[in-house]
């Protein structure tokens, strides 16, 4: 008999469905307004937005994949996941502007860190007590130490840096909170990480700030720009080269560091069913641990581009939540679980956002969108959802029994 | 003891220890100042909106985020007709609201005008109106429930939490939009709702019982069976003959008027609607007291909400300012009981070794701390104050995650408080003649008296009939009181790893 | 025992510490009332309404005189509902929504009302700046600027002018929706009615959209959190505000400058001094001076010599509120003017430009 | 028994589940080469005895040596890396993994590709079934095919013991037969085989050494020849009523 | 009329044809046996007939009423109760509560009756809880001491298996599927089961359609063998007949089982 292939997984994406209806469905929208609402817009203005649709949508999707990444491995809505975003976008801040953490906060963040770079090392040499990890740790340590409490970084290092910290942070939220529940129930887990997010702002707002944050490092960047298209001046600045093609970067090695390495499939093992896996000889604890230090490394870039991009960072307790909750969306809208998934979701977020406030602004007696702006990520998601169950690239959610 | 003789026993009790709490309640209400008073009505409000988000979350294992979206909706509309009519005229004076002359009239007090029944529409029978309204806000919310309810028929798991949190954001986000403002007043919402009802520990108190009872008879009922097998297995319910879609909505409906109404006494509570009181963090609330006290189990709903609500009145102190040696006592005795709490767990573990090196070193840091603290007093290190402002939360996430960390059940677990565990008439355990005869049983060519005590445990009668054919516990086993939640199932231990997680 | 119910944590903690900060001063200057020392008991509300409420409920179990704060009119008109049910006075540093007065007898405030504040900048849009269209921003979930914002617009349009109210949320950080709606609209001024917390990222956004005109404040971006957050962008905002020293005449001006060297022996190295530090602490002593009038601590006897106070001399300006429903008469308010970076090299400066009385 | 090195020795081993005792006191030792087959009534702790032996039951009390080294402080997958490889209870197939995936992941730890391949076709010489499978989930395969398949998993790591839990469950007995000449091949090949089986006819048939377990202790154990003579086997178990 | 026919019976997943053309019935009071080689699509058919899946054509009848295109839950309604081959039980519920959850359906007492805890409920419940008892008693006392209120999670498999055939049992369904009723049970306990599943259809008067594997316990007790391969019918009748059919033999028992299953037969 012949080899018989079945239709597998991953259903194809419904790009009929989307630009069949979808595109008709705005063409018909903006006539109406056109023939109800006088316009008085130029095309540049519609240029410009979609520059500002794009920059946003890129920054969701950065945070989206981390999301996405957690989701797929432990199955876990991480809402603490905005917040970590939130954490790197202060931490990159407090390196590169000069004003140092007190000791005493240095030093309780470094300790944090410091035991996250023990536990990262200790899941490749076997055990806590093993001389490198306790020697890694102690160097961990007093480097940290004296680097939040002393140093100032230009912006790129802090970058950098910041990404690294909030990767082990995020390892350090693993360890601590979410792996002694492996295996239970899945509302204890979820309720654990709206916990280590109430926890993450409030103790922001000791350790950080309790104020909105100028969030302006020196670099040319930041930039206005102007240029003249089609009779109208589009305004935006230089960032808008600088956050989608940061963003592009970071996914592509991210994507290729999960395809090409065996720990994407390691991931996809230990998400369907984590015992079996560490039966095949997957240490899934190791391998959870990466996608944290991932996932978060993601929104610390995330957390700083954002900051660059509105050039002030929200006080703690607030500035994670709406991002999160949105590339939240994001991801779910492109099916969570899936890396790819999160991109578009991401940007098509971005575009919703703000392209479609843009094509039906305000106008005389026509109230405009914009009041509607942070529901649509919800609406989207109810839509999308309902239509297509676990979203646009989702996994296939059916079950033989 | 007999069925009937157990029953009357157990209502007895329960009559009791309500009378008990009458009379304490009615202590406090006398005596107890303004912020006991406010803190009992608030566990209570809270209280009724914990149980009913159980009822989904706990009982059906729905994970539903959008409590606070009901909420919101019991409350507006319960606030839309009871708010008095100088509030109206303030607000219809106001050039920039949004409500029109007829959203404006709609309220409990013009209804009864309408038809006729005047003699309600005084000052002294405010609380009619209000009960009305209350009512109303409960099916509003239950109709937005079955709203809700209905998508939950395609979506399965987290993908329906999703949903609901999403639902329960729109609610709120669109209700200040030009589209419900004339109902809502936009954000700025309504004042002046009366608050003789929700702050007053008879009216939320009945309510609560009424809940509670409502909430755990559902529980005990063939049909909260039924959403414990959806919670269990959708698929292996469905199987089964439950109907997935009519349960599911049904648990949802109520669920979401239990919380309309809560919405109702939350505004009366607060005086005023206003749509910043119903945020998420509100769910959280809940959550976090459904999880310390144990998901699906009522009674541990009410113990975490009222650790919730103690936290949340009580917690300043925590927000004050203190030196910094208290600051460095405090941090080293936690140290310390961790270090402490962390040899304890690995030790009723059995983990190996059990004083772990990084427990040693908790435990020198912890102490270290606490000795610097105590004799450092006068070094300028330790000279100055601080304030940790948002402590309360802090405390609050803290202890979920270490509840969460070795108790993942929760306190209570799946398990409700009964008499019968009260008085120590447990029946979750095997005894060991049970064992024994169950071991004989399983295997009764191979029995050695090693396995099994060398008396033959069972009685001659079963002995002599081939096992699989005798019924003999049919006659000596007590049958199971529906009425009668059993303490214990699955309560005193769990799987390491359960190795049943199939895909839920 | 004085009860102290300000926003010392989440989103008005400048202004909530900037409040506390006078108050505290000056109870370095006038510790005893009738003879006992004054305490306070200080109750951090969180920023959130039911943070006020429990901070209310804390208060009347304490049996305190009377409440000082909170400062916004949201967390204020919260509180004031169950202070004024229970009989304890209350007065709002700064709320300055009419409607927080109205509540009750109980319930006094130190600042001038909006529809003054947003008359003032209307006017001098209008007349001064010859602006005849008007963007006007608004956090519609805020008591104080959704009101600020209406009596703005209704005045600048009956002084001739067009306006376009554009609404945005708490905590909003992504403006380009309103600056879009913004964009068809040619206005000569912006007007914005909100707090600093949002306001250091609106502006540099509309700045960076090439939004170049005038923009006016008010009060509540009397907040170093503004320079400071939205840096140059800031540069030339006006705002208005509660009168220093700087637009204060006669006595009152010297009372302020005695009471702002004293203050910076008290905090040395404060973030802000402003005019919530000066409302803060008048509110505290006319407290005080209440009780002393009164010559008991019993509620009646003090709420009758608060309601009788006449020209008190606070430290901004004189305090009367004999026949007002508990607004103080005459208040000065100033017009002020950021400049990013300041003069001499420091990061920021405000500078007055004059002062206006509430009598005028 | 003899003092040949063990590949498996089990000394006084005893787990819990929480508060309840499962196994109690188990002595227990398999041989480099040997096949050893776990026999014992429902619920009488095979099972059990299978996941402490992969370490995902903990060791409460007792040892556990592995090739030697001292394995009950291991974690899962450090054992595999040792060298275990495991057929578990139902299967436990990657649902939404394909066949070859899943194939795949029984080498997870291997790096050499040639010889990860030639295992693959062997796999699938041995069950033709897998290989026209190959890019079917192995969620959606029958029962029978996922037992195949969570036996060829086990294969491709090239283990030095193979631990099967009732490998036959579910297999059509024209497979029945065939599976145990397969474990017998592999067996043969040198890879000790430890396998818990309920089939005990066909299991000590082709087993070296058997043990019985009942209520979590060894009752009875010996060279498979002899248990299946022993008379008290015959009723219990054998089905020899 | 028969019980249950199945006309014409296609499904296909994807380019795999699980089921081909099947066509058979089962009288009511028969045990009618489904065996085949693995992935011959046994369980699949139980899946069609359940509901679970939707046939791609052909003809499903319940005593002459049509099930395709019912949910799960109507066709328990309708009267068939299935186990499965994977286990699906409430793990954390008790195995009474597991026994009680699939009589829900038949409740007629609304819910607020339940909270009211009227007489007619107590009532309903209290025969809810007999009918329970007796299908446990089916499996003798190993249920029904101290295991009835454990939570299934702590039962072995062999409980579990037992379990699930009382719960499919106490649906109140005429007609039962079940598959691999004996998966993970000895020779001892197979026999057993057997025993069992003979006495459910003489006691409890169900119609039992199989699916089995081992063929000792198929042929002691099927009146009638269905034998399916690659989806399509190849055998049907006496288990004597069909045990010496060439194309069964080659399928599925393999040349040499003849004898062994002649053997096993008399066991
Ligand atoms: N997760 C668990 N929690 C508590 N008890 C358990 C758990 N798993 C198994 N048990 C108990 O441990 C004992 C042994 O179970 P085990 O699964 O090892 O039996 P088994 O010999 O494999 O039986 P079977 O032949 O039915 O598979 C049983 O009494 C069972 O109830
Ligand atoms: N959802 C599905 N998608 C794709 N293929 C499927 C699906 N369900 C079943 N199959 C395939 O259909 C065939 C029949 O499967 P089925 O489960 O009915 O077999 P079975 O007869 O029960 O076998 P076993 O005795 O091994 O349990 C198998 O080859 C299986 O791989
Ligand atoms: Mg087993
Ligand atoms: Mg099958």
């Amino acid at each position: 008999m012949a080899a018989i292939t079945t239709t597998a997984g991953r259903r194809a994406i419904p790009w009929g469905w989307i630009f069949g209806l979808g595109i008709p469905a705005l063409v018909l929208a903006r006539i109406y307004y056109l023939v109800n609402v006088v316009e008085v817009r130029d095309y540049a203005f519609f240029i410009g937005a979609m520059v500002q649709s794009l920059q946003l949508g890129s920054l969701y999707a950065l945070i989206a994949l981390g999301y996405t990444m957690v989701y797929g491995i432990i199955r876990l809505i991480n809402f603490a996941h905005g917040e970590v975003f939130m954490v790197g976008a202060f931490i990159s801040y407090f390196l590169f502007s000069g004003a140092p953490f007190a000791l005493p906060w240095a030093l309780l963040w470094s300790a944090v860190l410091a035991w996250g770079v023990a536990f990262i090392l200790n899941l490749w040499r076997g055990s806590m007590t093993h001389p490198t990890v306790i020697a890694g740790g102690l160097v961990a340590f007093a480097a940290l130490t004296f680097l939040l409490s002393t140093f100032q970084v230009n912006w790129v290092a802090a970058l950098l840096l910041s990404m690294l910290f909030t990767g082990v942070l995020g390892v350090v939220i693993d360890r601590v909170a979410y792996r002694p529940l492996r295996g239970a129930p899945r509302i204890s887990l979820l309720i654990t990480a709206i916990a280590v997010s109430f926890l993450l702002q409030n103790t922001g707002l000791i350790v950080f700030t309790r104020n909105q944050t100028p969030f302006r490092p020196e670099t040319d960047w930041t930039a206005f720009l102007q240029f003249d298209v089609l009779g109208g001046t589009v305004y935006t600045s230089r960032l808008m080269f600088l956050i989608p093609i940061l963003t592009a970067v970071l996914v592509t090695a991210l994507t290729l560091f999960v395809t090409r390495t065996r720990l994407g499939k390691a991931m996809r093992a230990s998400a369907q069913d984590a015992e079996t896996a560490q039966m095949m000889g997957i240490n899934v604890n190791r391998v959870i641990a990466t996608t944290f230090l991932l996932g978060s490394m993601l929104a610390a870039a995330g957390g700083f581009l954002w900051g660059l991009n509105f050039g002030s960072l929200n006080q703690p307790a607030v500035m994670g939540i709406l991002p999160g909750i949105k590339a939240f969306a994001a991801a779910v809208i492109g099916g969570i679980g899936s890396l790819p998934g999160a991109v578009i979701g991401g940007l098509l977020l971005g575009f919703l956002e703000n392209f479609m406030t843009a094509l039906f602004p305000r106008q005389g007696d026509f109230p405009g969108l914009t009041e509607f702006k942070d529901t649509f990520a919800f609406a989207l998601l109810i839509v999308v959802l309902l239509v297509r169950p676990s979203g646009i690239v989702g996994e296939d959610l059916s079950e033989k029994v | 003891m007999s069925d009937s003789r157990t029953r009357l026993r157990n209502v007895m009790l329960t009559l009791g220890v309500g009378a008990i709490v009458a009379v304490l309640l009615a202590l406090v209400e006398g005596n107890g100042g303004a912020k006991l008073n406010d803190t009992l009505a608030l566990f209570a409000i809270w209280g009724i909106a914990a149980l009913s988000l159980n009822l989904v979350n706990g009982t059906t294992g729905i994970l539903s985020l959008g409590h606070h979206g009901f909420m919101l909706i019991g409350g507006y509309v319960t606030s839309l007709l009871i708010v008095p009519a100088d509030v109206r005229e303030r607000i219809a004076s106001q050039a920039r609201s949004d409500m029109t002359p007829f959203t404006l009239s709609l309220s409990v007090e013009n209804a009864f005008n309408a038809v006729g029944l005047q003699a309600l529409t005084t000052p002294e029978t405010l609380w009619v109106r209000f009960l009305v309204a209350l009512l109303v806000g409960g099916f509003v919310a239950m109709i937005f429930g079955l709203i809700v309810g209905i998508p939950s028929l395609r979506l399965k798991g987290d993908y329906l939490a999703i949903v609901t949190f999403g639902f329960g954001e729109i609610i709120r986000l669109s209700a200040s939009t030009s589209l419900f403002s004339p109902f809502t007043n936009g954000a700025l919402g309504f004042a002046g709702v009366p608050n003789d009802f929700g702050k007053s520990i008879w009216w939320t108190f009945a309510i609560l019982g009424l809940t509670l009872f409502v909430m755990t008879k559902i529980k005990f009922s063939s049909f909260g069976r039924a959403l414990q097998g959806i919670r269990e297995d959708e698929i292996a319910a469905e199987a089964m003959g439950v109907n997935l879609a009519r349960s599911k909505v049904l648990a949802f409906a109520i669920s979401a008027f239990f919380a309309g109404i809560a919405g109702g006494l939350w505004v009366s509570y607060l005086s005023a609607a206003r749509l910043d009181f119903f945020l998420f963090f509100l769910t959280f609330f809940f959550l976090v007291a459904i999880s310390v006290g144990g998901t699906g189990s009522y009674t541990g709903v009410l113990m975490g909400v009222a650790v919730v609500v103690f936290v949340q009145q009580y917690g300043d102190p925590l927000e004050k300012t203190y030196g910094l040696p208290v600051w460095f006592g405090v941090i080293g005795s936690l140290i310390l009981i961790a270090a402490a709490g962390g040899w304890l767990y690995r030790k009723t573990r059995r983990m190996r070794p059990v004083l772990h090196p990084l427990v040693v070193v908790l435990g020198l840091i912890g102490l270290g701390t606490l000795l610097f603290a105590i004799f450092g007093q006068n070094s300028p290190a330790l000279d100055g104050t601080f304030q940790a402002f948002g402590m309360r939360r802090i405390l609050l996430a803290v202890l979920l995650i270490v509840i969460m960390a070795f108790r993942p059940e929760g306190i209570m677990s799946r398990a409700e408080f009964s008499w019968a565990w009260a008085l120590r008439e447990r029946k979750d355990q095997p005894s060991d003649e049970e064992r024994a005869q169950d071991a004989w049983l399983s295997n009764p060519d191979l029995n050695r008296g090693s396995a099994t005590s060398s008396e033959d445990p069972l009685p001659a009668s079963l002995t002599a009939e081939d096992a699989p054919n005798a019924v003999p516990f049919l006659e000596r086993g007590t049958k199971p009181d529906p009425d009668e939640p059993r303490y214990g199932e699955g309560r005193d231990w769990q799987p390491e790893q359960d190795d049943e997680e199939e895909g839920r | 025992t004085i009860g102290v119910n300000l926003e010392l944590s989440g989103r008005f903690a400048t202004i909530g510490n900037a409040t506390l900060q006078g108050i505290e001063v000056a109870r370095e200057q006038m510790s005893d009332a009738l003879g006992q020392e004054v305490e306070l008991s200080i109750c951090d509300n969180q920023t959130t309404p039911e943070g006020s409420i429990n901070c209310a409920a804390r208060f009347v179990d304490e049996g305190v005189i009377g409440v000082l704060g909170p400062i916004s009119s949201t967390m204020a008109i919260a509180a004031a509902n169950p202070l004024e049910e229970a009989g304890v006075i209350m007065i709002s540093t700064s709320s300055t929504n009419p409607a927080t007065t109205q509540i009750g007898e109980h319930i006094f405030r130190m600042a001038y009302t909006d529809d003054f504040q947003g008359k003032v900048a209307a006017r001098y849009a209008a007349d001064d700046l010859e602006a005849e269209r008007a963007v006007v921003f608004r956090q519609q979930d805020d008591d104080y600027s959704f009101g600020l914002a209406g009596f703005f617009a209704e005045e600048f349009e009956s002084l001739g002018g067009e306006t376009i109210t554009l609404d945005f949320v708490s905590n909003t950080v992504d403006f380009s929706a309103q600056i879009n709606d913004a964009r068809g609209f040619d206005a000569d001024v912006i007007y914005y009615s909100g707090f600093c917390a949002e306001g250091a990222s609106l502006m540099p956004q509309l700045r960076q959209q090439g939004f170049n005109q005038q923009i006016l404040g008010a009060d509540a971006s009397d907040d170093s959190q503004c320079p400071v957050g939205g840096g140059e962008a800031f540069d030339g905002y006006i705002l208005t505000g509660f009168g220093g020293a700087d637009v204060l005449s006669g006595d009152a001006a010297a009372r302020a400058e005695d009471f702002a060297a004293f203050f910076d022996v008290v905090y040395p190295d404060a973030a802000d001094f402003n005019g919530f530090t000066l409302a803060g602490a008048d509110s505290y002593n006319v407290m005080v001076q209440a009780v002393n009038n009164a010559g008991s601590a019993d509620p009646d006897a003090v709420l009758d010599a608060l309601q009788n106070l006449e020209g008190y001399p606070g430290v901004s300006g004189d305090i009367t509120y004999a026949g007002t429903d508990g607004t103080p008469a005459d208040r000065t308010i100033a017009f002020f003017q950021y400049s990013v970076p300041g003069a001499d090299g420091s990061e920021w400066t405000k500078s007055s430009l004059f002062g206006i009385g509430t009598g005028q | 028994m003899s003092d040949r090195e063990t590949l498996l020795d089990m000394r006084q081993v005893t787990t819990h589940y929480g508060p309840i005792r499962v196994l109690h006191n188990v002595d227990m030792q398999i041989y480099p080469g040997e096949m050893v087959c776990l026999l014992g009534g429902n619920a009488s702790g095979k099972s059990t005895t299978l996941k402490t032996i992969l370490g995902i039951v903990r060791v409460s009390e007792g040892e556990m040596y592995f090739r030697g080294e001292r394995a009950d402080t291991l974690t899962t997958a450090e054992r595999i890396e040792r060298g275990m490889a495991v057929v578990p209870e139902n299967r436990r197939i990657f649902p939404k993994m394909t066949v070859r995936e899943n194939l795949e992941m029984g080498s997870y730890l291997r790096n050499d590709r040639k010889g990860i391949r030639e295992d693959m076709d062997y796999v699938i010489s041995l069950f033709p079934r897998i290989g026209e499978r190959l890019n079917q989930m192995g969620g959606t395969m029958s029962g029978g095919e996922q037992q195949m398949l969570a036996m060829g998993r086990a294969l491709m790591s090239r283990p030095k013991l193979i631990l099967m839990d009732e490998p036959s469950m579910g297999l059509a007995p024209l497979f029945v037969e065939k599976i145990f000449e397969i474990i017998k091949t592999v067996n043969d090949e040198g890879i000790s085989v430890f396998v818990v089986e309920q089939n005990a006819n066909v299991a000590l048939s082709v087993a070296d050494r058997g043990y019985v377990l009942q209520t979590g202790e060894v009752v009875l154990s010996g060279p498979a020849q002899e248990l299946l003579a022993n008379e008290d086997m015959k009723k219990a178990y054998l089905g020899d009523v | 009329m028969s019980m249950l026919s199945v006309r014409n019976l296609n499904k296909s997943f994807g380019g795999l044809q699980a089921t081909t053309n099947l066509s058979f019935d089962v009288e009511p009071g028969e045990i009618v046996s489904v065996i085949g080689p693995n992935g011959a699509g046994k369980t699949t058919l139980f899946n069609l007939i359940t509901g679970v899946y939707t046939p791609d054509s052909g003809s499903i009848e319940l005593e002459g009423r049509s099930l395709v295109g019912m949910r799960p839950n109507q066709v328990v309604d309708a009267g068939i109760a299935r186990t499965f081959q994977n286990l699906r039980l409430f793990t954390n519920l008790s195995v009474l509560d597991n026994v009680l959850i699939p009589q829900h359906h038949q409740l007629k007492v609304p819910w607020w009756q339940a909270v009211l805890r009227t007489p007619s409920y107590r009532k309903a419940e209290a025969h809810m809880h007999d009918v329970a008892m007796e299908k446990l008693a089916f499996f003798g006392p190993r249920l029904m001491s101290f295991r009835l209120h454990q939570p299934v999670y702590v039962l072995s498999y062999a409980n579990r298996r037992r379990t699930e055939m009382a719960r499919a049992m106490a649906t109140g369904a005429k007609m039962l599927l079940l598959d691999e009723p004996s998966a993970g049970m000895n020779p001892k306990e197979t026999a057993e089961i057997t025993q069992i599943i003979r006495r459910m259809r003489d006691e409890g008067g169900y119609t039992i359609l199989l699916v089995e594997h081992k063929m000792n316990l198929v042929g002691e007790i099927s009146d009638r063998v269905v034998v399916l391969d690659y989806g399509q019918k190849i055998a049907e009748g006496s288990y004597k007949d069909v045990v010496n059919d060439e194309k069964v033999l080659e399928a599925y028992l393999g040349k040499r089982a003849d004898d062994d299953a002649s053997e096993e037969v008399e066991l």
